[in-house]
């Protein structure tokens, strides 16, 4: 067995089943929270699909894709803890409002 | 594989449609991305696919050594990704702009058009 | 949003994120990347900037308003556009090229030019969206 | 002077990106732009001299050889539209100058307008087939930004639909790219031009014509995809209708037209959709005009009645029907610009557009009335006015080919097109009008002052002399059309100018 | 003779620009030298025409279409031309008293000055597409003439229906032309006659002739086109004089005359005008006995006028052509002076009733003369003119091949109505007690009773001296069109013939109806029951039922829901899609050839799918938002596997802005709301379903097409050789296809500003409405 | 001044581990490409603070890998196991690290560690509100942070 | 012996993964799965880039994978307690066998601001108290 094919059989199937339970917590939820995490998880995860991918072809081009992962899934949990703030404050708004 | 993608393009139009079809300016929005991602992966999938092989020719030699992908389609769809940020980007400011001046996000209550038949 | 630290944070991502932006930027012609991307990521550094420390202090450190960018950009992608057009006769967008490559960008050419260009205005753009959509939320 | 073709072009491009320099001087956009129309003008009609002295020219951009890099072709229909759009252009951009509020000329208005020219210039002159897409890429946003500019709801729900329909045949003319590349491998139309016909799956080279039909269809406004143009034309200011009004169909109709004539070719079943097509565009068009109460919505839909007229040519497909086509395209540019700049005077003067409550304009503005009759004439095609000369190409080609019905479609469109007129021009400048109560700090045309006036009539006038011309001149536009047809029916004359290694 | 044509639309231009100067209170006058020059002009060239020396003229237009402006003046164009300008010239004077002082007489001198040059233009073109270019211009600029008195209603309305009318007539007379056209290869009358029997014989001729009885029948007003024109008598009297009487509706009359050598004499040209000119002349003459207003009367007995003209022409014998070419002459001679009378007492006694009117003589009797003589041409009483008008045309009925006599007995029947008519609109307003009310009645003015009596006494002159027209007119008129004329002997006393007789008998029931019929409101409201029967009414209740038509077509499709505009236009893509793709496919998929699937495809694939699921059913937007980001960073990942670094890295970066862009937008919006019903779901399920399997179809098939890689390998080869670059897609994107690139960084820039606009720009509500 | 020296080269040394360019020139344009950067975001504002002391970091890294693999195996007995052992909860920890670089390093640690996550640091800096898988002594929690990662971390920062 | 290595890593990474995954899943309040899944992905990420590493045997992709590495412990952390923080106030209840709340109460609900209970008193419970007396007025 080669490297490669230990990377592809082995390791993959862990992580494809990882990347399928992480899904599945994204889809039950129950809290918008629980699923910009599940988001950020995906992402993460993604990152190790690609770093496998770069072994398996040999292209270690691939990697540079997993940088730009890296950088940027960091700002969509900031966005989306910047939307539940803001929703939260305005809900509590028109609480307030209504009360 | 290719056959799985094009189900899957189809997939991509047939649900992207379905949310224009919808009532809500939000949804009709994420159906025109989703259309979008549709058509992209339709020129990528047409421009015919390979794995593993980009179009960028390795190291210290000037001319391709092994196969690679068609750069062509992805040129198209990296311009055609980008354009549709533009459009996107204008048309989620129009819910918003929507939603402050017309107070709904229903898009049948956009409709002025019975005044022209008074 | 007030926190410490995530401003802090962003505070130490904002340099890092440009360099690399101007790195990715600079590579395109080689390796994935040029400005496009480039241009994205120098953006995100500063929403990121933005969402941690409010847009009055990104706007403070930008010292301008990033619609000016985009003007700025087109202008240079244009000029290194019709650059062979006015000088040489040649058609639009003909890549001139240096004739000996220099250390780190290898051959300086137009088209450099032209997707520094492209790196100026993707930032003026994204700039401009996110600033007057958070502006007026 | 290699590079001629790519003046109008670069120059609309270079005034657009000047023009945003001078974010906050309004006062120096309005002067750049109308110098610079002027200009562009120029540059169009030397560009149009050359090729029609000099037979079609071509650039291949990045100095790559076709189909390699990017072509951009100048044949004659290509000049005369380039050409039509400066001057188009020009006029609306002196409209603009006296009529779009500064409000809006603070928010981009004049940057946005000439990036929509450049769009205009670039879809009529590009030879790629995924470059016209980035061309239309350009002309539909600027067109949205324009039509938005400081809406308000109704300006907000027309923007919405006619955003989101333009959007989907984008999106439909990006699958059909996508197809013809999977086909063919190429995006020279030129290059496909010669591939397409050797392809041996005539069915899937029929599915991609198809895909093109639907969308340059939508952006043509025919049948039954116009939806979106009397939804919104009615609603941005009279400067942007005009602009609007004028090319943004047509462009469609272009391209529709270069399609058809150039790279899918003799197909029974297309042409008959195309016929079917256009009579019902013809149809829906002009009786959707007889019910409609206000003057921007009575001329939006006749431009889609008489996008029929010029689809009747396509999908005829002769020599002949391409003249006419051809002849009425250039005459529609023309005419329907002016009638949405008309349609503005009309509301400069009344302060509104709606016909019930419209009247007096001939009595308390005769020669202004008379100067207005002119574009409304020429649109109903009254000989020898401009609309007329096609038609009896349009019509001797319906009966070369037998199909009465298309003859019939045609005499149809005219006869409600000429009613229409009509009773427009017996309710808003014949009857008594309702007095309207004045509105406060709007400013009526009465009221201008000699400048002002000037930048109004200028332009209604510089049109209005533009149909004159190709009225009473038909003569010109008739040999213009000839060369135009004769170069869309045999396609080898532009396959081999862009190409010319082939041979 | 362009100048002469070109005479009336230049002086239009100069009396718009400086018109209320020129037709000031004194130079009322001054219009009329315009057409008082013409008529010499065209006098002149009787010479010339009666010598059978026609005059051909040809200046080149759109020789590229075939279209010239070529004038031929022969008999009968000249014909045309003289009663053009020479009534033209009696009406230019008598509205200079008519419409005196008028605010807008400037502008009526423009209309008439247009409509005299086109008029001429129609009859002396040669050319068939220069002639309907006359043609519409008459339908233009009567329509101003009728709809004058623009701030009535009934006026508009009226000049609407008339331009509808004509305005058909014109179009059918461009495609007859075209039709003609294009059968003989020229537009050119003259020419096309060389070609006769090869048109006849051309399968377009039916087609070609129906399209010219359109355009003759509309716009000389035959059944059952012929309402437009009691409606166009709104006009002033000038007009219905000048257009309505003499010259407009006569060039349906001209037309069919004109075309008759080409097109004439076969059965089917005959027997429609024929039938045609028979109903509309008895259906109108009856008509004109009920009528109590005297334009009414005149205009009913026109339409029959017209109606005999039209008869005649298709009896198509020599006889009814030379009855035809007089019976113009002396129509226009009364029927002008009919209406001009008319128009004085309208003027003076402010009334056209002539059930009120009577003993008018007393206080205008130049004007009860004009009046007198005008009716007894009408009746044919000799020595007028009428009388030889009416014997030839019964010498036309009785002399004809089949049902002679019928077609004579309605022709009496025919011109007793109208004699009858013309004694009451021509004498009875004049006899009689003059009521108290008429008692103050003004004399006119020398400009309103002099043109009428002069052409009465026209009418006379000629009737006793029948000579003056014999030559210089009515035989060219009939070698004009290929008719023989050496016999044409025009005489008032022909001896004691059938004919004498028939006339007696006319002139003698015309008499007697008058005493035994008096016109009364009664009568009229009798006829207007039958109103409803009328092709007006049925055009009216057509033309409600169409504009209901209209609105529901139009309502049905542009409704104001977006989605249902999507639909259609999907449902239009997929049956034109479908039908080509379905229709004969065989669907060869070639799994064999298909790369294997890998484990991480199948993941990246599941979740996708299972996102777009999420998407679709997705109870609140963030999640739909949220599920929209899983799909795009989906495609990413394929993007990566598939071989396109560039692609994934830029659509990650773009689905991260656009989800915070959404992220920034949605927690102002209001909550998800379930809005569809289940079977609009269900319906549009299986719209966007039958869409999805379309394009995967289509996909399928292209894919099993051979591929064409020329152009990739080209820029594979040539990007680090030439372009410098090894990222091959950074190549094409700034170097092989800059100028895409070039574009799209405009539209990012143009979609900036609109978002900056969209959001910072509110306009002041004293904006909003400055469009 | 000295700080935005040293952090001008340590972003050289990025700029040129991630170009893989390890030229001469390569250090002399990240040199001025840092300058650059720096010079156009520190503008205006007081000297950004950079790390004084490489060699102490890097002591601390390994430290922390180690308290990293330590915790992460507790973490995943409790999660492989199919009963819950844990006691979680949120405890208030006082701070004595001040700056906001200091603040911010003890948080993230404190989040890379298992079973722990700082959540919030109160207005006025004085109390880092961590979320804890096991808190079944409070105190020793909380002892254990103040002597461990902080003391440790404020040691290399001060 | 690379391989050996690779393997060893690239196993490890992929099992904290899985843990993390698998914790996700399982962990009953969203605090808890917050805490379960930032580090070991964090750990698990770390240990195939270095797999990745090792296996290109190049410095440029070491760096490059340090530089990714550096970035997401650097970044990872400051997610979590932004999204930690963001789910405590917009009313994510902790598990119920949670010995603790600390926090109960020190955010303020409109501002967002966090006391650090040292104060006497919050703001916010003062200007209750007032509106309570006026009330009683
Ligand atoms: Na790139
Ligand atoms: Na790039």
């Amino acid at each position: 067995m080669t490297i490669e094919e230990y990377l592809y059989y082995i390791i993959l199937p862990i992580l494809a089943i990882s990347v399928l339970l992480v899904f599945c917590r994204f889809v039950m939820g129950p809290s918008i929270a629980d699923r910009v995490v599940a988001l950020d998880l995906l992402i993460t995860i993604g990152i190790t699909l690609i770093a496998i991918y770069s072994i398996v072809y040999d292209q270690s081009t691939f990697l540079d894709i997993a940088m730009i992962l890296g950088l940027i899934a960091f700002l969509s949990t900031v966005a989306f803890s910047y939307y539940l703030e803001k929703r939260n404050r305005k809900k509590r708004e028109k609480q307030r409002r209504d009360d | 594989m290719e056959f799985l993608l094009a189900i899957i393009t189809g997939l991509l139009y047939a649900a992207g449609l379905y949310m224009m079809l919808r009532r809500s300016l939000v949804k009709l929005i994420i159906g025109l991305i989703i259309i979008s991602n549709g058509a992209n992966l339709l020129i990528f999938l047409l421009g015919r696919i390979t794995k593993g092989h980009p179009p960028i020719i390795p190291g210290d030699s000037k001319i391709f050594t092994e196969i690679y992908a068609d750069p062509v389609p992805q040129a198209l769809i990296l311009t055609a990704i980008v354009i549709s940020f533009g459009l996107q980007s204008f048309a989620i400011i129009l819910i918003k702009r929507a939603y402050q001046v017309v107070k709904t996000d229903d898009l049948d209550e956009m409709n002025t058009i019975e005044e022209d038949y008074k | 949003m007030k926190t410490l630290i995530l401003r802090t944070a962003s505070n130490y991502l904002l340099p890092i994120l440009l360099l690399i932006s101007i790195f990715i930027l600079l590579r395109g012609h080689y390796l994935p990347g040029g400005g496009f991307v480039g241009g994205l990521i120098a953006s995100i550094a500063f929403v990121l900037h933005a969402f941690a420390n409010g847009l009055k202090n990104t706007k403070r450190l930008l010292k301008f308003h990033p619609g000016y960018l985009m003007p700025v950009g087109l202008a240079v992608s244009f000029l290194s556009g019709v650059l062979p057009v006015i000088g040489f006769d040649e058609p639009f967008m003909t890549g001139l090229w240096m004739h000996d490559a220099i250390p780190v960008l290898g051959k300086l050419g137009t088209a450099l030019f032209f997707d520094i260009g492209v790196y100026i205005v993707v930032q003026g753009v994204t700039l401009t969206i996110i600033f007057t959509i958070s502006e007026s939320a | 002077m290699q590079q001629l073709l790519l003046y109008p072009l670069l120059f609309q491009l270079f005034l657009s990106i000047f023009l945003m320099f001078f974010w906050k001087k309004i006062d120096a956009q309005k002067i750049i732009s109308i110098v610079g129309g002027f200009i562009a003008v120029f540059l169009s009609g030397v560009l149009f001299y050359t090729v029609w002295n000099s037979g079609i020219q071509t650039v291949q951009a990045a100095s790559w050889e076709a189909p390699y890099g990017i072509t951009f072709v100048a044949d004659t229909l290509s000049a005369t539209l380039v050409l039509l759009t400066s001057i188009a252009g020009l006029a609306v951009s002196f409209f603009s100058s006296a009529s779009v509020i500064p409000a809006r000329l603070r928010f981009g208005y004049f940057p946005i307008y000439h990036f929509l020219l450049l769009g205009l210039t670039g879809a009529f002159l590009t030879g790629d087939i995924f470059n016209l897409y980035v061309w239309f890429e350009i002309i539909i946003i600027s067109s949205f930004v324009l039509i938005t500019l400081g809406g308000e709801k109704a300006q907000i729900e027309g923007a919405v639909k006619y955003f989101t329909l333009n959007i989907l045949a984008s999106i439909i003319f990006l699958t059909a790219i996508a197809v013809l590349y999977g086909l063919a491998g190429s995006l020279n139309m030129a290059d496909l031009a010669t591939i397409i016909p050797q392809l041996e799956n005539r069915k899937l080279v029929e599915v991609a014509a198809i895909l093109f039909l639907v969308g340059f269809g939508i952006k043509s406004a025919v049948f039954p995809l116009y939806f979106w143009l009397p939804a919104s034309y009615h609603t941005p200011p009279s400067a942007v209708a005009a602009i609007f009004g004028g090319l943004l169909t047509k462009v469609g109709v272009y391209a529709l037209i270069r399609i058809f004539s150039l790279i899918f070719l003799d197909d029974v079943f297309l042409d008959d959709i195309l016929l079917v097509v256009a009579v019902l565009t013809i149809f829906s068009g002009a009786i959707g005009s007889l019910v409609q109460k206000n003057v921007r919505k009575i001329f939006s839909y006749l431009i889609i009645c008489h996008i029929g007229f010029m689809i009747a040519g396509l999908g005829m497909g002769t020599e002949i029907a391409f003249a006419g086509m051809v002849f009425y395209l250039i005459h529609d540019i023309m005419v329907k610009t002016n009638l949405f700049m008309v349609s503005g005077l009309i509301y400069r003067i009344k302060g509104t557009n709606n016909v019930r409550l419209l009247g007096d304009l001939y009595a308390n503005f005769p020669k202004l009335s008379l100067l207005m009759f002119i574009p409304l004439l020429s649109v109903i095609g009254v000989p020898p006015f401009s609309g007329f000369w096609p038609k009896v190409s349009l019509i001797i080609a319906s009966l070369n080919e037998k199909n009465y019905v298309i003859m019939g479609a045609i005499i149809f469109g005219s006869l409600l097109t000429l009613i229409i007129i009509a009773r427009l021009w017996s309710n808003v400048f014949w009857k008594k009008g309702e007095d309207l109560p004045k509105r406060d700090h709007f400013l009526y045309f009465q009221k201008m002052n000699r400048l002002k006036k000037f930048q109004f009539l200028a332009p209604i006038i510089l049109l209005a002399g533009v149909s004159l011309y190709i009225g009473f001149g038909a003569e010109h536009m008739q040999q213009l059309s000839n060369r135009i047809a004769s170069e869309l029916i045999d396609n080898t004359q532009y396959i081999e100018a862009v190409m010319p290694q082939n041979n | 003779m362009l100048i002469a044509i070109l005479t009336g639309f230049l002086f239009a231009i100069l009396l718009f620009f400086g018109g209320k100067k020129l037709v000031n209170h004194k130079l009322a006058l001054l219009p009329t030298l315009i057409p008082l020059g013409l008529f010499v002009y065209f006098v002149r060239f009787i010479g010339e025409v009666s010598n059978k020396e026609f005059i051909h003229k040809t200046y080149e237009w759109i020789p590229s279409l075939g279209v010239n402006l070529s004038f031929t003046l022969d008999g009968l164009s000249l014909l045309f031309s003289l009663l053009i300008t020479g009534i033209g010239t009696l009406v230019f004077a008598y509205t200079s008293s008519y419409l005196k002082g008028h605010e807008y007489l400037d502008r009526f001198y423009g209309y008439l000055s247009i409509f005299m040059g086109a008029m001429l233009g129609l009859v002396l073109s040669d050319n068939l597409i220069s002639l309907f270019v006359f043609w519409e211009l008459t339908s233009i600029s009567s329509f101003f003439l009728i709809g004058f008195n623009n701030t009535s209603e009934a006026s508009r309305k009226s000049a609407l229906t008339a331009l509808g009318i004509t305005g058909i007539g014109g179009l059918l007379l461009l495609g007859g032309g075209i039709v003609l056209g294009n059968i003989s290869g020229t537009y050119s009358i003259t020419e096309m006659l060389a070609q006769k029997d090869f048109i006849q014989g051309h399968e377009h001729y039916i087609l070609a002739a129906c399209l010219i009885f359109g355009a003759a029948f509309t716009k000389s007003a035959q059944f059952p086109f012929h309402f437009w024109l009691p409606g166009a008598m709104k006009a002033p009297t000038p007009v219905s004089t000048y257009l309505h009487s003499a010259t407009m509706v006569k060039a349906g009359v001209y037309l069919l005359f004109r075309m008759s050598p080409l097109m004439g004499s076969t059965s089917f040209w005959n027997n429609t005008l024929l039938i045609v000119g028979l109903i509309t002349m008895v259906y109108s003459a009856f008509h004109s006995i009920f009528r109590t207003d005297m334009k009414g009367i005149l205009a009913y007995t026109t339409i029959s006028a017209l109606g005999i003209l039209v008869f005649l022409i298709g009896l198509g014998a020599h006889e009814s052509y030379l009855a035809a070419a007089v019976f113009i002459i002396v129509h226009a001679l009364y029927k002008a002076t009919f209406f001009m009378m008319t128009g004085v007492v309208d003027h003076q006694a402010k009334t056209r009733n002539v059930t009120e009117l009577s003993g008018l003589r007393k206080v205008m009797l130049p004007v009860a003369i004009a009046g007198l003589l005008a009716a007894i041409s009408n009746a044919g009483i000799p020595p007028s003119v009428g009388f030889i008008g009416k014997d030839l045309i019964y010498e036309g009925t009785f002399h004809f091949e089949h049902s002679a006599i019928l077609l004579t007995a309605f022709a009496i029947l025919t011109n007793v109505f109208i004699s009858y008519a013309g004694y009451v609109a021509g004498i009875k307003p004049f006899i009689g007690k003059l009521p108290e009310k008429f008692e103050k009645v003004k004399f006119p003015s020398f400009f309103l009773w002099f043109p009428p009596v002069l052409l009465g006494t026209l009418g006379f002159i000629i009737g006793l001296f029948p000579v003056l027209i014999e030559k210089s007119l009515v035989k060219p008129i009939l070698w004009s069109i290929g008719e023989d004329a050496a016999e044409v002997h025009l005489k008032l006393w022909h001896g004691i013939t059938p004919i004498l007789g028939l006339s007696l008998l006319t002139i003698a029931s015309g008499i007697i109806l008058y005493f035994v019929l008096k016109p009364s409101a009664k009568k009229e409201a009798f006829i207007t029951k039958f109103e409803a029967l009328s092709p007006k009414s049925i055009l009216e209740n057509f033309n409600r039922a169409f504009s209901k038509f209209s609105v529901l077509w139009t309502r049905i499709f542009q409704n104001g829901y977006l989605r249902n505009y999507v639909s259609v236009i999907i449902l239009f893509l997929i049956a034109l899609m479908g039908y080509t793709l379905v229709d004969g496919t065989t669907y060869k998929i070639d799994y064999a050839s298909f790369a294997r699937l890998t484990v991480y495809e199948v993941v990246i694939l599941t979740i996708l799918i299972l996102a777009i699921g999420l998407i679709v059913f997705a109870k609140s937007r963030l999640a739909a938002v949220v599920a929209t980001g899983i799909m795009g960073y989906s495609i990413c990942l394929l993007f990566v596997f598939y071989s396109a670094p560039d692609l994934a890295m830029t659509q990650f970066a773009i689905d991260t802005l656009t989800v915070i862009l959404f992220v920034l937008v949605l927690y102002k919006l209001p909550k998800y709301l379930k809005l569809s019903d289940y079977k609009m779901r269900i319906r549009d399920g299986i719209l966007s379903i039958a869409f999805g399997g379309l394009i995967s179809i289509l996909a399928l098939e292209v894919l099993a097409q051979p591929v064409n890689s020329e152009i990739s390998d080209f820029y594979a080869k040539n990007s680090y050789l030439l372009a410098h670059g090894k990222n091959v897609v950074n190549v094409i994107l700034v170097d092989f296809r800059g100028a895409d690139t070039m574009v799209e960084i405009s539209v990012l820039a143009i979609s900036a500003i609109g978002v900056f606009g969209l959001l910072k720009l509110r306009l002041k509500s004293v904006e909003r409405y400055q469009k | 001044m000295k700080n935005r020296f040293l952090s001008n080269i340590l972003l050289t040394f990025i700029w040129v581990a991630i170009t893989g360019d390890f030229a001469f020139l390569n250090y002399v344009f990240g040199f001025i490409l840092s300058f650059i950067i720096l010079y156009v975001i520190t503008k205006g504002r007081g000297d950004a603070k950079y790390f004084k002391i490489i060699p102490k970091l890097i002591a601390f890294v390994f430290f922390f890998l180690w308290e990293l693999l330590k915790a992460n195996l507790q973490v995943a007995y409790d999660v492989v196991t199919p009963k819950f052992y844990m006691t979680p909860g949120i405890v208030r920890v006082p701070l004595e690290a001040e700056t906001n670089l200091e603040i911010t390093l003890l948080a993230n640690l404190i989040t890379l560690t298992p079973g722990t996550l700082s959540l919030d640091v109160s207005d006025d800096r004085k109390v880092l509100y961590v979320h804890a898988m096991y808190l079944s002594d409070k105190q020793a929690f909380i002892d254990d942070i103040k002597n461990g990662f902080e003391k440790r971390l404020l040691e290399i920062l001060r | 012996m690379t391989n050996i290595l690779i393997i060893i890593l690239s196993s490890l990474g992929a099992i904290f993964i899985l843990l993390a995954a698998v914790g996700f899943v399982r962990m009953p309040d969203a605090y808890l799965r917050i805490s379960v899944t930032t580090k070991a992905v964090t750990l698990g990420v770390g240990l195939i880039l270095a797999s990745a590493a090792i296996y290109f045997d190049n410095l440029s992709v070491t760096s490059r994978v340090l530089a990714i590495v550096l970035f997401i412990i650097l970044t990872s952390p400051v997610g979590a307690h932004l999204i930690g923080r963001a789910s405590y106030f917009s009313g994510n209840k902790l598990w119920e066998k949670s010995v603790t709340d600390e926090l109960d109460g020190k955010y303020q609900p409109n501002s967002h601001r966090l006391s650090s209970g040292e104060e006497f008193e919050d703001e916010d419970e003062k200007r209750k108290k007032k509106i309570k007396e006026r009330d009683l007025l």
